[in-house]
């Protein structure tokens, strides 16, 4: 269906494709892996008509052809559903599915019926229950998902690229989302699957095409191929340890919770944290783990909620607060409510802790943060190794680095982390990892949310499992108690 | 990229560079400043040069300048005011009307502050704390403002015969520093202009409440969770905003011994443009007073050009238009410069 | 979801409407009432212009409002007169922000039998009544000759002003030709735009003595530049007595300014006489709007006025004149 | 799946649109009962012509301020307009048709010049925007000398003063192009595109939208309607002027925030838009007629610009509570079940 031919792309003087060949065949789910910055990203870019390439040759059922726009490409057949949701809250679902391609009466106007109508039909053929005519604002956000890979599929696309489809899905609309995969597989269609979720891949893809630094590795059937062979191939050797080991030895508690509300989407919820242990917490999308965690901190208004920390019942009013107290939550949204993009990274470093680099007088010393922010830099091994470069610049693992130096350097008592490797490579995950041990070993209290299963069984050493906004289990990973069985089991409704 | 982003220093961006060299924004409206004058005094040497020419250039662009800093701080958080000429107007009714009714001097400047610095209040809990767009809140308050000034004056000059002249006299006063064969008369709005220039663009740099600023305006919601107290420091910035309109209504009060509803028309506009052309931003997370400061010397050094080259009156209103354009027209071309 | 958002937002603003309506509106009476619609609604000479017109109706009873934009918008003058006419007033006097700008306005005023003069600033083409005010043109001479005296050919002169306006452009020429006559050897070397801003004169006239040293009198075509021209002249530190001294020649009679010319830091300003603008304007309106038994000659259906431009004089007022004393209080509106 | 029709999706806003309408009666009704002669056919007739150029100019703004952005150079299109079709006419000659689409297309290029600096320099709109309003105010200062133009023939004239079955040549235009953007808006897929714009630039762009040429033509239509306007307030006024229309943008962005749209673009509708003309009109209106001391009018309107976006503030908050509930049982409810 699609023939990719020494493929080169590069962005200045940086070539980030370099004479890359792959094809996918109809009827089959084609996975693309590698590390952030393989190139994944420009090579859909380029297939789906939003870049252009340098050299080499794309035959598309048949033809060799050129697109110098996304339309070109949706006009040939070729669909992509990018990571980022690209529909407008504001407008029915109707409508974003047919933008640019509205059905019209004879006036010229849009022809709201037909399209409710068409994209009913849509739905029904690929077996999901949404209401056409419903604000997309209204959906949750698989749904929304869903609905794209409808928009997708509604040009009669030959080809679907899905583009990390299930990075902010709970595992049941994962399931959905395979369901609707396997259903255009059988009707014929080619699907490109990117996705760092290795297990997604094994269970959807049937072949896997591994690309590092812009080069292609190799092109393997998923059922001749093991999950350490594909980690080989992607980061060019063997990662000893995917996980640190757990606890040494566990404490006592460094920070406890109780009744802690907030109206309309956490209730009631209570639990401690021990030195030396990560405490995971498990749960499907929006079952109110972010939100707790925000409570807490009052970054959202929370109903109710009691706090010690070290054995002091304390106050949190607002998040400086918190802060002032050693209480640091690290968002999931790196990029919106994380980090100051366009700031350099030792500002970044320094933004919870101007006054550290500020003498008796108030006056502020640059050199001071410098000097610390390339302490930080050496131990998280951030890259470029530079303390003027701009985050925006920077490759989502290392902006993750920089966010959790941020954190350090407030010397926090409790350090809660929301998906800390969400969108990282790697490398730069196994290194998260590690740091996050070690800072548990050193007595601060760790949280950690993750909603990628095996990250948060590997690094927990006690697992807290969320549903409908309350806490629904706790699981003590030294007992045995932790498996991916009894984590879903907590998390879904039966 | 990378290295090439990290190699260019945006002093408009609290990189901490600031002061290892000029950005090369202010670098160019140094030599666009520079050009200027130049070209002024090749053309018009018997005039432009001389010290009282360039004394009253800068200390009347003293009153500019001031707002200009007070735009460039609500800039820097995100926000925009503009009803700094109109809170402007109605400090200096409030001070003048005072005055004319023989309250003694210190109260009158304190309640001129007090008005200004309570329509920042206005703004900046409309801003920050119920969270209202700064464009709609001081557009409405720029409305607000000024028509209470016209109601409390009924739009006459408000002259106060009977208040102390040393309040009447120090807008205007110079201090004499000798030069030799005699003495160049400094005027003090000229010193205070200059020096708030220093003080803020020290504290912005080295003051850590004032640096968190950028943080905010860069991003809210990342300042907040960082533990940077958002809601007070915005209403912090319009308040700081309405002191320097209240250093500027007592200055202009004082110098033209009159109280005014209709001073500032149009100051906003100067102050924004002078305020992007030296480098702020509307998307909030950068400004620079020092580039502020360049701004206005380029409006005024260009006004002041107008008169002296016999610059056909009527076009002289475009100028301050064509000049925010060329600005932010060269600085679109630099930054694509600067992504290649 | 939003339902009465809207209704809300109406609702408060009606009601805050409301409550500056309560404090300051008189309720319809079977009066006569008369309206004035100016331009800088609010300034000191319009001020008085209605406190003559005020003045007057209340000698017979009538009402009176006060109309138009605070800034230099004639369309906006357009309109009011329009909304008087509609809302039935006995007489409308106009100061015309742009001559040309208010011909149909004017005209339809008249057409719907509302009687309509200039005041100050006319609007000739127009069909209105009659035009009561300063000859601008006559005051122009009268400003031209006072500086003829006071410097003879040595006189060298710099203008501020707005550019453009049709009075501020009589007013000049008035003043040309004056000097062309009675001092030959004068000269206007330059013409400074103010922009009609306070603030904005003084930068701009200071850099025009700068630029034309030769200048000793600032001609300010309008009442805005007077305090920014003297403050200029302090600037070049030629504000004292001496052969250096630039004369200010204001246009205005605001306080300060006078205090001013008492005080000797202006040469001299021109004095309108806004008040009798007023007074005459209603005089005349009130004349127009009751027809005697004898029709009009030249406007069939209203009342007698003269057919001819009432001139209210102006008066240049110099340190230590009498009448300095009489305007130095404003008048009550 | 039951197909439902699509849902005048805007029911609710239906229903709020009500309260507006009844609370613009309600003035109307109650002015007319306190100070009369409001409901008369000359005074809606004056009432309407006074909004009606704002009002048209207004139509435009809203699509800008769907797309999130903004247009204030709309007063200076309308004065360069009249200035133009006037010179064109009275000047140099040309017949009325031949003016009106020389006027219009150059209005129209200023518009397109607005939206291509904004695409280009991808610098806030509002930044361009003053640009164009300060140069070309100046321009239309210079090129007239100050003076008024006028002159016109008395056909052209019919397009401002004339009447089409007994109504006003402005007005009817105005309620013709309402109808007609309104129906665009709401049903054509080129202006559905800008609900997808404001909703989200990015997400636009991917749903292959071309964000920049939708904003240029939206930008162009912007300143061709200010350019409409323009043309009917010369043949209204008889006379072109460089004054004309000051502040206009400001009675437009208003029209448009008290119709509902949100200034930070995704969501307003024409028949918002001409319902916040038609309130801003009433209440000019009810000034005049009431004959309170106008110096006022500036605080009230200022005031009401900020309680509107205070109580639209406030309200959005409440349905965010509301939401809240709604969550919170659904919460409970299941819960509950899980119990059981």
């Amino acid at each position: 269906m699609l023939q990719v031919t020494a493929v080169s792309k590069s962005f200045f003087s940086n070539k980030v494709l370099d004479a890359v060949t792959f094809d996918v065949r109809a009827g089959e789910v084609h996975a693309l892996v590698g590390e952030n910055g393989a190139g994944k990203s420009t090579l859909i870019n380029i297939i789906g008509g939003i870049l252009q390439r340098d050299s080499g040759t794309i035959v598309f059922d048949g033809k060799e052809v050129d697109f110098g726009h996304p339309l070109q490409a949706m006009g040939a057949g070729i669909s992509v559903v990018h990571q980022e949701l690209s529909l407008v809250p504001n407008a029915t679902v109707a409508e974003n599915m047919f933008l640019r391609r509205e059905k019209r009466t004879a006036l010229g106007l849009n022809d709201w019926r037909a399209m409710t109508r068409a994209a009913a039909d849509v739905f029904e053929r690929v077996g999901i229950d949404i209401d056409p005519n419903a604000l997309v604002g209204s959906l949750s956000v698989g749904m929304q998902q869903l609905v794209e890979v409808a928009k997708a599929i509604s040009i009669d696309a030959k080809l679907l690229i899905l583009d990390e489809p299930t990075s902010s899905l709970s595992e049941k609309e994962i399931d959905e989302l395979f369901k609707v995969i396997n259903d255009l597989r059988r009707q014929g269609l080619a699907i490109i699957f990117v996705s760092h979720k290795l297990s997604e891949l094994f269970k959807i893809a049937d072949r896997v095409t591994v690309l590092r630094d812009g080069h292609l590795v190799a092109t393997a059937e998923t059922s001749a191929i093991k999950s350490e062979d594909l980690i080989r191939m992607m980061v060019g050797r063997q990662l000893g340890t995917l996980y640190p080991p757990h606890a040494s030895a566990i404490g006592d508690v460094v920070f406890s919770c109780k009744e802690l509300s907030r109206f309309g989407a956490v209730s009631d919820v209570a639990f401690d944290v021990r030195r030396g242990e990560i405490l995971g917490l498990a749960g499907l999308v929006g079952a109110g783990r972010t939100e707790a965690m925000r409570a807490l901190i009052n970054a959202d208004e929370r109903s109710s909620g009691r706090f010690w920390l070290e054995g002091d019942e304390i106050q949190i009013h607002d998040p400086s607060e918190a802060l002032a107290r050693g209480i640091v939550y690290l968002s999931e949204d790196r990029k919106g409510s994380g980090l100051f993009l366009s700031y350099s990274v030792a500002e970044n470093i320094g933004a919870s802790t101007l006054d550290h680099y500020a003498d008796r007088f108030g006056v502020f010393h640059f050199s001071a943060l410098r000097k610390r922010s390339r302490e930080f830099i050496a131990k998280m091994d951030i890259r470029p190794p530079d303390e003027t470069a701009r985050v925006m610049n920077l490759s989502g693992g290392n902006q993750q680095k920089v966010l959790i130096s941020k954190a350090l350097d407030v010397n926090p008592k409790l350090l809660i982390f929301d998906e800390p490797t969400r969108g990282v490579d790697v490398g730069a995950k196994s290194l998260i990892h590690a740091r996050l041990r070690e800072l548990a070993e050193s007595g601060v209290g760790v949280v950690v949310i993750s909603s990628e299963m095996p990250e948060v069984i590997g690094l927990s050493d006690r697992i807290l499992v969320f549903r409908n906004g309350g806490v629904s289990a706790e699981l003590m990973n030294r007992k045995g108690e932790v498996s991916q069985e009894a984590i879903i089991n907590n998390a879904v409704y039966h | 990229m990378m290295t090439h982003a990290a190699n260019s220093p945006d002093a408009t961006k609290p990189t901490g560079r600031r002061f290892a060299a000029l950005s090369s924004r202010q670098f160019l409206l140094v030599l666009i400043n520079v050009a200027i004058f130049l070209v002024l005094t090749i053309l018009r040497p018997d005039a432009f040069p001389s010290w009282t020419n360039l004394k009253a250039v800068l200390s009347l662009m003293s009153y500019d300048l001031l707002i200009a800093i007070a735009m460039t701080i609500v800039l820097i958080v995100r926000g925009i005011d503009l009803s700094v000429g109109s809170v402007l107007a109605l400090a200096s009714v409030t001070m003048a009307l005072l005055l004319r009714a023989d309250a003694s001097v210190p109260v009158a400047l304190l309640a001129g502050l007090g008005v200004a610095l309570l329509c920042g209040l206005t703004n900046g809990l409309l801003v920050g704390v119920v969270g209202i767009l700064p464009f709609l809140v001081t557009l409405g308050m720029m409305s607000v403002a000024r028509g209470i000034a016209t109601v409390l004056t009924t739009g006459q000059y408000i002259s106060f015969p009977n208040a102390p002249a040393w309040f009447t006299l120090f807008g205007r006063y110079e201090l004499q520093i000798p030069n030799g064969s005699g003495f160049y008369g400094v005027p003090v709005t000229l010193i205070i202009g200059l020096t708030l220039v220093v003080v803020t663009s020290l504290l912005f740099s080295r003051w850590t409440a004032l640096r968190s600023f950028f943080f905010v305006g860069e991003s809210t919601e990342a300042a907040r969770l960082s533990g940077i107290k958002v809601t007070r420091l915005t209403v912090a910035a319009y308040l700081l905003a309405a002191l320097f309109v209240w250093f500027t209504a007592v200055l202009l009060t004082s110098a033209n011994k009159i109280g005014y509803a209709n001073y500032g028309i149009g100051a906003e506009m100067r102050a924004l443009a002078a305020a992007v052309v030296g480098g702020a931003s509307l998307a909030g997370g950068a400004g620079n007073i020092f580039g502020t400061f360049l701004g206005v010397l380029m409006l005024a050094l260009i006004g002041n050009g107008f008169v002296m080259l016999n610059g056909n009156p009527n076009w002289q209103q475009a100028s301050v238009g064509i000049v925010l354009l060329v600005a932010v027209g060269v600085d679109a071309l630099r930054t694509y410069r600067d992504r290649r | 979801m939003q339902s009465s958002r809207r209704g809300f937002v109406a609702l408060a603003a009606s009601s805050a409407l409301a409550s500056v309506v309560s404090t300051t509106a008189r309720a319809a009476d079977p009066k006569e009432h008369y309206g004035m619609v100016v331009f800088l609604k609010g300034s000191e000479f319009f001020n008085w212009a209605y406190a003559g017109f005020q003045d007057a109706a209340a000698t017979v009873g009538a009402t009176t409002e006060l109309q138009g934009p605070a800034d230099w918008d004639a369309s906006a003058e357009a309109r009011a007169v329009d909304q008087l006419v509609a809302k039935g007033v006995k007489g409308i006097a106009v100061t015309a922000g742009d001559a040309d700008t208010l011909i149909a306005s004017i005209n339809a005023g008249l057409k719907a039998k509302v009687p309509v003069l200039c005041f100050d600033s006319d609007s000739p083409k127009s069909n209105r009544l009659l035009f009561v005010g300063t000859n601008n043109y006559n005051a122009g001479v009268a400003a031209g000759t006072a500086v003829a005296k006071l410097l003879g050919d040595k006189a060298r002169i710099g203008i501020s002003r707005i550019p453009g306006l049709d009075s501020i452009n009589h007013r000049v020429a008035g003043f040309t030709d004056a000097l062309k006559k009675l001092a030959p050897g004068a000269q206007i070397i330059t013409e400074v735009n103010d922009e009609g801003d306070l603030q904005k004169a003084e930068p701009v006239n200071t850099a025009m003595l700068q630029a034309h040293p030769e200048i000793n009198v600032i001609f300010c075509g309008h009442g805005n530049p007077a305090t920014g021209a003297l403050a200029a002249t302090r600037n070049v530190g030629r504000d004292k007595e001496g052969p250096t001294k630039v004369y200010v020649v204001a246009w205005a009679i605001d306080v300060p300014i006078l205090q001013g010319v008492e005080k000797g830091d202006y040469g001299m300003t021109v004095a309108q006489n806004p008040y009798m603008m007023g007074v005459q304007s209603f005089l005349e309106l009130w004349s127009a709007s009751h027809p005697t038994q004898f029709d009009s000659m030249t406007n069939p259906g209203f009342g007698h006025v003269p057919t001819a431009d009432l001139d209210t004089g102006v008066k240049m007022l110099v340190k230590g004149d009498p009448a300095i004393k009489a305007l130095m209080t404003p008048p009550k509106l | 799946m039951k197909v439902l029709p699509r849902q005048l999706f805007q029911n609710v806003i239906v229903v709020q649109y009500v309260g507006l309408v009844v609370v613009t009666l309600l003035t109307l009704f109650g002015f007319q009962a306190t100070f009369g002669n409001v409901l008369t056919g000359a005074n809606l007739e004056v009432l309407a012509m006074n909004m009606v150029f704002e009002g048209i100019m207004a139509l435009g703004m809203t699509f800008v301020i769907i797309t999130g952005g903004i247009d204030i150079s709309v007063a200076s299109v309308f004065a360069f307009a009249e200035i133009l079709v006037a010179k064109l006419m009275v000047q140099a000659g040309l017949d009325m048709v031949t003016a009106i689409v020389i006027t219009l297309v150059a209005t129209a290029a200023i518009g397109a010049l607005n939206g291509l600096l904004i695409v280009l320099f991808r610098v806030h709109p509002m930044i361009i925007t003053m640009g164009t309003l300060l140069t070309l105010r100046g321009i239309n200062l210079a090129i007239t000398d100050g003076h008024s133009v006028s002159g016109f023939s008395d056909v052209f004239l019919f397009l401002g003063q004339g009447k089409i079955l007994g109504v006003n040549v402005p007005i009817v235009f105005f309620g013709i192009a309402a109808i007609i953007l309104g129906i665009l808006l709401g049903h054509h897929r080129f202006f559905r595109q800008l609900y997808f714009i404001g909703g989200g630039e990015r997400a636009a762009r991917l749903s292959g939208v071309d964000v920049n040429r939708v904003k240029i033509i939206i930008y162009t239509l912007s300143a061709t309607l200010a350019g409409c306007a323009g043309v009917m307030a010369a043949a209204k006024y008889g006379a072109a002027h460089w004054a004309h229309g000051n502040l206009a943008e400001l009675k437009a962005i208003a029209a448009v925030a008290i119709g509902g749209a949100n200034i930070n673009g995704g969501s307003g509708t024409i028949g918002g838009t001409v319902l916040g003309v038609i309130f801003l009109a009433v209440v000019h209106n009810a000034f005049v007629t009431s004959a309170v001391n106008t110096f006022w009018y500036d605080v009230v309107s200022g005031m009401m610009l900020l309680i509107a976006v205070l109580l639209s503030r406030f309200i959005s908050l409440r349905n965010a509570r509301a939401l809240l509930v709604l969550k919170q049982g659904k919460m409970d409810q299941l819960s509950e079940t899980y119990k059981s």
